[in-house]
């Protein structure tokens, strides 16, 4: 077989996503005249990359068979709180100062809450799934209560807005759409190095596939796990302040609807939930799948809940074709 | 003694399309021993599996009882009366002693209520029956290694089965619970149940069976009466060639203590325990099952708690240990239970072996050199032989069991340790990786690493051993010399 | 591998703490509901948590089963919805008089078990068969049977207040439901404990390669796992619903997280092998019930209900974890 | 913008929405769709409608999908699941498929500026419906005052009371909410509380139960309550979506009585939904305050149309439509008015 052919062959065994990404270009290219302009491609890249770096930060603690919900509480946390800074404090008075502070406010937040999950998980020993659980509803009820209390006099709206109009370059608005999509990229980057070439990301693999084994075999099993809480608690942070800024105002709801979405993104890309396998390259790839599935669909006008119908399906379909793929490459399982 | 009760025709076996058996023919008469030998992956534990059910085989026939034998699920192997004892123990760590011996045969009453009473009694019957020491209603996760052991051939004894496969089942088990073994395996023997003994205990094997066939690359080689064979023989036609030496003779000097023990106690399973171990020294560790070898070794290397007791590595007293700072300073520790401690079974022989070294190959900012590592693993590939196509893709757990083994002490080897902490390193490896193995062990002590090896293998510590401590019930009761090893004398302080 | 060291009595005793924390905060919250609230400690108010949890319980139940071996089901709550939704379209197109009989009721759980009987059949199959992951695999079916559920009810709104004699009614006060409940719980406890299916399960959850090994059905075993678990969640949501007494767009949404958090709250794992029904599932779904009531009984800041909540099943897992020996999770 | 502060129908039970800066009216019925039927084939309207799960929504939704048909308009309708960032995602999305203009049914004024900001920018005109904008301009606004409907029911309440004078001691209250993240329910909440708390005679609120618009959470919230404080006698709900939770937590505990009988419990309701106007023409509540859901749909249509064929400036002029109060006294003659009353039996 020609050379090249195999190379790609096995390219899209290793990640079959591709031929449905493929697939779903082209059926834009035909159906949707306004997929393949400049303000969507923009608008289709600016959307993913929240869902790109939250994706990223779970994978991270996927792999360790750990779970975070919390994320999206940071998304929301952070966003008042960051908002509050710069709309509602003296700092108002001196935007840059206001946005550097904010910043910092938002990413803390995400690390904050790392620590926190990392610390129950591995001195308390808690089960990360009901750690996160929690702490997302406490995230989630302290930022609608900060809104509501501490926030509230202003105005009767439930977000905070008067953000400053300069913050808007972090989330890409006007003509600064680069800015969020590269913060995105290094993000993403790092986190694939970190995966792929460092000491740190074999440890990761081993403890996610046997932290007993990686336990005799002296790899630090606990510090593994609490950082890789508060890598993912930190790109929680980041996606707040990406989206806030798009959004231009503090939402104390802002996160509540992505879960799924994130986690969707990462499962299909192909980390496991059990943890050991997979990485930030699949999930890039789920991200992609995600983004562009809805993008297309609201494109082609299709009825909203339809489009949840054909959603469950289109994830059958990838999945489907990825256990045909595997069931032809070797050493996999029998 | 003639029938032919059960005959293999052609047996053909790939994986992905590598073959690994090749048009194999057996057969198994009624009341008989047959005895399978066989090099690491040279495929018995394969072709027990076709038998049994688990893989599918590739081309062949079965015939069993003179019918067509086609074994589509273990459930099928069971009904028909085939029993089967893994090489990897299959027992359920979340249930108890009881529930896991009838795991696959509850027996009803009304409402499909399993009968406990009936079970525990049953089984505390067959637990009393070779001298467990457990209790029907304990938790299987909870019991040490060799026990596991002896409830999953309990397990397979109590089954009435017509035919018992029995793949390695004596790698933790010490002499005593081995003759127990041995005394069961001969009754049923004369109550006419066929036996399907593998080990790579060759003098077992010898002392054991009525017939020998020995499989070598996936291709039955011979088979013949065990008179007509004897260890030499068994060996040549296992392996290809000669191998007169079973224990490789390296001089070697002793020197300054490295490891001293001080009275370690841990919860109630071991009791006042003191010794030292020196530099160039190889210190053996011999008790019967449950005598607490493996907590001595997991307690020093910080894996399980100690109670009271002091621990001093090259003279400083290490205060907390931990497997990471007993690692930092220089000790490494093998563990008996490879397949929940000792590999990351769904990923790469390559990422096994070099779990431990990585550390050390990561440069500036923890990332690591690719090319070293990929030298590092082709050369400890081949120093132990182990038997991968791909280590670097082929996940450990479609290893053949002695691989695996091979794999655990390799990524430990890699990283050279001065205090090498070994229990039961030979775990169903074949005498030619043996013999390798306790070279490879000699020649560290001789670079002036000091070895501490637990086995239930007497004739193995008395071969590589300086100096052999006997447990008994956690207490350490007896010292033996080099000069003063004889297996009565040893056998007396363990019991 | 080891058993806990026995250590002084001071040891002795925080290991008691420790194991019976749960019940522990149980008591304390009681306590202090009751001292808050002289409403809180009466029969009626007790009836009423045991009442609010019941719907709720029984989904639990179905996702016990489905921890056992290891997978997860997070369609639960969309099951909930399509299966309301299924009463809720029946009540459009059948004559009022057959709304008033018995036979309406027995239409429901006969809806309630079809539902469950396609889906989770489809969960089961697509799992075992296709080896799909189990998240995933909910994850897109869920997406299916609420787009199904939406696309059928066109998002109205239906009344099913033909339910309510069923869902909010009570015999000597007793709420049928919490029979419904209690019958279910007693059954599938023995079910778990007692039968070989539910040995195998537990064994399932503990290695399935093993347990296909000992030639145990692991495919069959599983998908029935699901069947159940779908049966049951379609149950509780027809339950729920017709406390409600009409079936929104919106129902159900979330409800899979309430019923897979009662579970590891009782001490599920999420790997599979260790769950118990009772007390497991009913001391979890019951806490989580008993807070909200709880903070109802002390007048709480609406504000402060889901943080207050969390720090509770944060202390109560906290509790139970300290002690934990195995692998971090 | 300019929602607060308008007090002048205080007491007009039925007081019919006034226009603040255009002559349009939202209860002009005589300018329906028919008047400006004409051909407007190649047009495409894009919806970016917040939520669909309430009738109310719905209600507006089928003005809207009613009047486009009528007027031959093509619709694009993108719904965000009661999520802003979703919702803001799908305005850009609409602005790439280069719609004409835009229809808005925020979830919240405020986060959804920049979106409507970018469309306004590009060039598509955006029609805010049912909440207004705050912090950029839009083309026009037809805008419901959740925070003066709030007011207007509680007031209406109150002199109802004195009017009858029933009082003799206060009302025990049980004040539902809706999201604590959505600003429509900040504000009615806020314009109920106001209310309430120049009148402590008469309204004492003794609970909140947070709902999420969740039905289940209502009637537990509302279980619960019932328990702990058998006193309630009034229960204030900020959407009929929670009316069926109300009733049959008031089923359960056996105070499900018509105005008038023994025990019977106050309910004050908005919205207008066919539930809410059933329970009110049977006489179970007093009072149900509802905006024109399908109208302000249709209106929204009607002044995209007119502002895409240059009738009208884009010059984010405000519609802003007052509550219809529906009472337990004069339900016979306003129920027809009010948008949902097809639906009731
Ligand atoms: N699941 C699998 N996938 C791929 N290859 C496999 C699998 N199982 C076994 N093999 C290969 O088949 C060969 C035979 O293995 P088998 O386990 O039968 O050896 P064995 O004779 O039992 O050896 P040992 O004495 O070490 O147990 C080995 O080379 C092994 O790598
Ligand atoms: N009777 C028993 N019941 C339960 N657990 C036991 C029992 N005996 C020993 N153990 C467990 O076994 C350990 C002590 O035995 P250990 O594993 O050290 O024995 P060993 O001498 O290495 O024997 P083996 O041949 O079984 O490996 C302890 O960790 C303890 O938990
Ligand atoms: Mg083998
Ligand atoms: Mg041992």
């Amino acid at each position: 077989m020609n050379e090249k052919l195999r190379k790609i062959k096995a390219v899209v065994m290793k990640y079959p996503i591709l031929v449905f990404l493929t697939a779903a270009v082209l059926v834009a290219l035909f159906f949707t005249p306004n997929f393949f302009t400049v303000f969507n491609l923009k608008n289709l890249l600016l959307q993913s990359t929240d869902l790109l770096i939250l994706s990223c930060g779970l994978t991270l603690v996927q792999l360790n068979a750990g779970i975070d919900f919390s994320i999206t509480s940071v998304l929301s946390l952070g966003s008042v709180l960051g908002a509050y800074l710069m709309a509602r404090t003296p700092l108002a008075a001196n935007p840059l100062l206001g946005i550097c502070a904010a910043v910092l406010m938002m990413a803390g937040t995400g690390v904050v809450f790392g620590i926190i999950n990392g610390a129950a998980v591995t001195r308390l020993k808690m089960p990360s799934f009901i750690v996160t659980l929690v702490m997302q509803m406490i995230g989630s009820g302290a930022a609608v209560l900060f809104v509501n209390s501490i926030a509230a006099e202003a105005t009767l709206s439930a977000t905070i807005a008067g953000l400053p109009p300069a913050f808007g370059v972090l989330g890409g608005l006007g003509n600064w759409f680069f800015v969020p999509v590269l913060i995105a990229a290094a993000v993403f980057l790092f986190s694939d190095w970190l995966l792929t070439k460092t000491r740190f990301g074999r440890n990761v693999y081993a403890v996610g596939t046997n932290a007993r084994t990686a336990e005799v075999s002296g790899i630090p099993v606990k510090k593994t796990i609490f950082l890789l809480f508060v890598l993912c608690g930190l790109y929680a942070g980041i996606s707040s302040i990406l989206a806030t800024a798009r959004n231009q105002s503090g939402i104390p709801t802002l996160g509540d609807k992505m879960f799924l979405n994130i986690i969707g993104a990462v499962i299909i890309g192909g980390t496991s939930v059990l943890g050991g396998s997979g990485g930030v390259r699949q999930t890039l790839l789920g991200v992609i799948f995600m983004s562009l599935m809805t993008n297309v669909m609201n494109l082609m006008n299709v009825t909203w809940y339809i489009i949840l119908l054909v959603q469950g399906i289109l994830i059958f379909v990838v999945a489907m074709m990825d256990y045909v793929m595997k069931r032809q490459s070797a050493y996999q399982e029998n | 003694m003639s029938d032919v009760i059960l005959k293999l025709n052609d047996i053909c076996k790939s994986f992905f399309s590598v073959e690994v058996l090749h048009h194999v023919n057996l057969e198994l008469r009624q009341g008989e021993i047959l005895g399978l030998v066989g090099e690491n992956g040279a495929g018995k534990s394969t072709l027990m599996n076709i038998l049994g059910g688990i893989f599918p085989m590739s081309a062949g026939s079965i015939e069993f009882l003179g019918e067509p034998y086609e074994p589509a699920s273990p459930k099928y192997a069971t009904e028909k009366g085939i029993a089967f004892i893994h090489q990897e123990l299959n027992l359920f760590t979340n249930l108890s002693v009881a529930e896991n011996m009838f795991i696959d045969n509850f027996p009803t009453g009304f409402l499909g209520r399993i009968d406990k009473k009936k079970i525990r009694a049953k089984s505390q019957e067959y637990i009393d029956k070779y001298d467990l020491n457990v209790r029907a209603s304990a938790k299987m996760g909870n019991l040490p290694m060799g026990s596991r052991q002896m409830v999953e051939i309990a397990k397979a004894l109590m089954k009435n089965a017509k035919v018992i496969i029995f793949d390695e089942p004596t790698t933790s088990l010490s002499n005593r619970e081995k003759e127990k073994l041995f005394k069961a395996i001969r009754e049923l023997k004369e109550n006419g149940v066929s036996i399907i003994y593998i080990s790579h205990i060759l003098e077992d094997v010898l002392l054991l069976c009525d017939r020998i066939s020995v499989l070598r690359d996936g291709k039955v080689v011979h088979t013949d009466k065990r008179e007509r064979y004897d260890r030499a023989g068994l060996i040549r036609d296992m392996v290809g060639r000669e191998l007169t030496q079973v224990y490789p003779s390296v001089e070697k000097e002793i020197h300054d203590k490295v490891l001293e023990v001080k009275d370690l106690n841990c919860a109630g399973f071991v009791k006042g325990v003191s010794f030292c171990l020196r530099e160039g020294e190889v210190l053996g560790l011999f008790g019967l099952m449950g005598a607490g070898r493996t907590q001595i070794l997991r307690a020093v290397f910080g894996l399980d708690p100690k109670e009271s007791g002091e621990v001093r590595v090259f003279g400083e007293e290490v205060k907390k240990p931990s497997p990471g700072e007993c690692i930092h300073r220089g000790m490494a520790f093998i563990t008996e239970n490879r397949r929940e401690e000792g590999l990351l079974m769904p990923r790469p022989v390559s990422t096994n072996l070099l779990m431990v070294k990585n550390e050390e190959l990561a440069g500036s900012m923890g990332v690591v050199d690719t090319k070293e590592e990929a030298e590092l693993c082709r050369k400890m590939v081949k120093t132990l032989d182990i038997k991968t196509a791909r280590p670097d893709q082929q996940a450990a757990n479609s290893l053949s069991g002695g691989n695996q083994q091979k794999v655990v002490m390799g990524k430990w080897l890699l990283k050279e340790p001065k205090i090498f902490l070994v229990d039961e390193p030979t775990h169903g490896v074949d005498v030619g990786a043996k013999y390798e193995i306790y070279r490879l062990i000699l020649n560290m002590a001789k670079e002036g690493s000091a070895i501490l090896v637990v086995s239930s293998e007497m004739q193995e510590l008395m071969g590589i051993c300086d100096r052999i401590l006997v447990l008994s019930n956690g207490r350490l009761t007896g010292e033996v010399r080099k000069e003063d090893y004889s297996q009565e004398r040893i056998m007396k302080f363990a019991l | 591998m080891t058993e806990a060291c026995e250590g002084s009595v001071g040891k002795r005793i925080l290991q008691y703490l420790m194991r019976y924390g749960m019940y522990l905060i149980f008591l304390l919250l009681m306590i202090y509901f009751s001292v808050s609230n002289p409403n809180f400690l009466t029969f009626n108010n007790l009836i009423l948590i045991l009442q609010q949890a019941s719907p709720h319980g029984i989904a639990v139940i179905g996702i016990i089963f489905v921890l056992t071996v290891g997978g997860i089901d997070i369609s639960i709550g969309r099951n909930m919805f399509l299966a309301s939704t299924l009463v809720g379209v029946m009540t459009v197109n059948v004559s009022k008089n057959f709304l008033d009989s018995t036979a309406a009721l027995a239409a429901c759980l006969g809806i309630a078990v079809a539902v469950g009987i396609v889906f989770g059949l489809l969960n089961g199959i697509i799992i075992t068969k296709f080896r799909m992951v189990p998240f995933i695999t909910t994850l897109a079916v869920g997406s299916v049977m609420r787009g199904l559920g939406l696309t059928i009810s066109n998002t109205r709104q239906f009344n099913i207040t033909f339910m309510s004699p069923l869902a909010s009614g009570r015999i000597f006060n007793i709420p049928y439901v919490l029979i419904i409940f209690a019958v279910l719980l007693v059954v599938s406890n023995y079910i778990l404990r007692s039968t070989t299916f539910g040995r195998h399960l537990m064994a399932i959850g503990n290695d399935p390669e093993n347990a296909k090994k000992i030639g145990i059905n692991v495919d069959r075993d599983t998908i029935l796992v699901y069947v159940i678990c779908a049966v049951l969640a379609a149950l509780g949501g027809i339950l729920s619903a017709g406390q409600i007494g009409t079936i929104a767009a919106t129902f159900g949404e979330g409800n899979e997280f309430i019923a897979i958090s009662a579970a590891v709250v009782g001490g599920a794992s999420l790997f599979g092998g260790k769950a118990t029904i009772l007390p497991g599932a009913v001391v979890g779904i019951l806490l989580i019930t008993l807070i909200t009531n709880g903070m109802a009984m002390v007048n709480a800041s609406p504000y402060a209900y889901t943080i207050v909540r969390g720090a509770i099943i944060f202390l109560a897992v906290m509790l139970d974890s300290i002690n934990y020996k195995g692998v971090l999770r | 913008a300019g929602c607060a502060g308008q007090k002048e129908n205080e007491t007009a039970p039925a007081a019919a929405s006034e226009s603040t800066e255009t002559e349009d009216n939202g209860q002009d019925q005589s300018k329906t769709a028919t008047d400006v039927e004409k051909d407007n084939g190649d047009m495409t309207i894009g919806v970016s409608i917040c939520s669909l799960f309430s009738p109310y929504y719905v209600g507006t939704y089928n003005g809207i999908t009613a009047t486009a048909e009528q007027m031959g308009v093509e619709l694009v309708t993108l719904m965000a699941d009661d999520d802003i960032n979703k919702q803001n995602e799908q305005m850009r999305n609409l602005i790439s498929q280069k719609v004409d203009a835009i229809i808005c049914i925020p979830l919240d004024g405020t986060s959804i500026a920049v979106t409507v900001q970018e469309a306004m920018d590009a060039g598509i005109p955006v029609i805010m419906c049912d909440r207004a904008i705050e912090g950029a301009k839009a083309a026009k606004s037809v805008v419901a005052d959740t925070y003066q409907m709030g007011k207007d029911i509680i007031q209406w309440f109150v002199d109802d009371v004195k009017e009858e004078d029933k009082i003799t001691e206060p009302y025990q209250a049980l004040l539902l909410l809706g999201s604590l993240g959505d600003s429509a329910t900040v504000k009615l909440s806020t314009g109920f509380k106001e209310v309430i708390a120049e009148h402590p005679d008469i309204i004492e609120i003794v609970g909140e139960v947070p709902t999420e618009w969740n039905q289940e959470t209502a009637l537990k919230g509302m279980q619960n309550w019932l328990q702990s404080n058998p006193e309630i006698n009034m229960i204030i709900v900020p959407s009929d979506l929670l009316i069926p939770s109300v009733q049959s937590a008031l089923q359960q505990v056996n105070r499900w009585h018509r105005i008038g009988e023994e025990g019977h419990v106050v309910i004050l309701s908005s919205d207008g939904d066919s539930a809410g106007m059933q329970v009110l023409k049977d006489g179970y509540s007093e009072v149900d305050g509802a905006f024109d859901a399908v109208d302000c749909g249709v209106q929204s249509v009607i002044h995209a149309v007119k502002i895409l064929n240059g009738e009208e400036e884009a010059d984010d002029g405000q519609i802003v439509y007052g509550a219809t109060l529906a009472t337990y006294k004069n339900v016979e003659e306003t129920g027809p008015s009010i948008w949902s009353w097809d639906d009731v039996e």
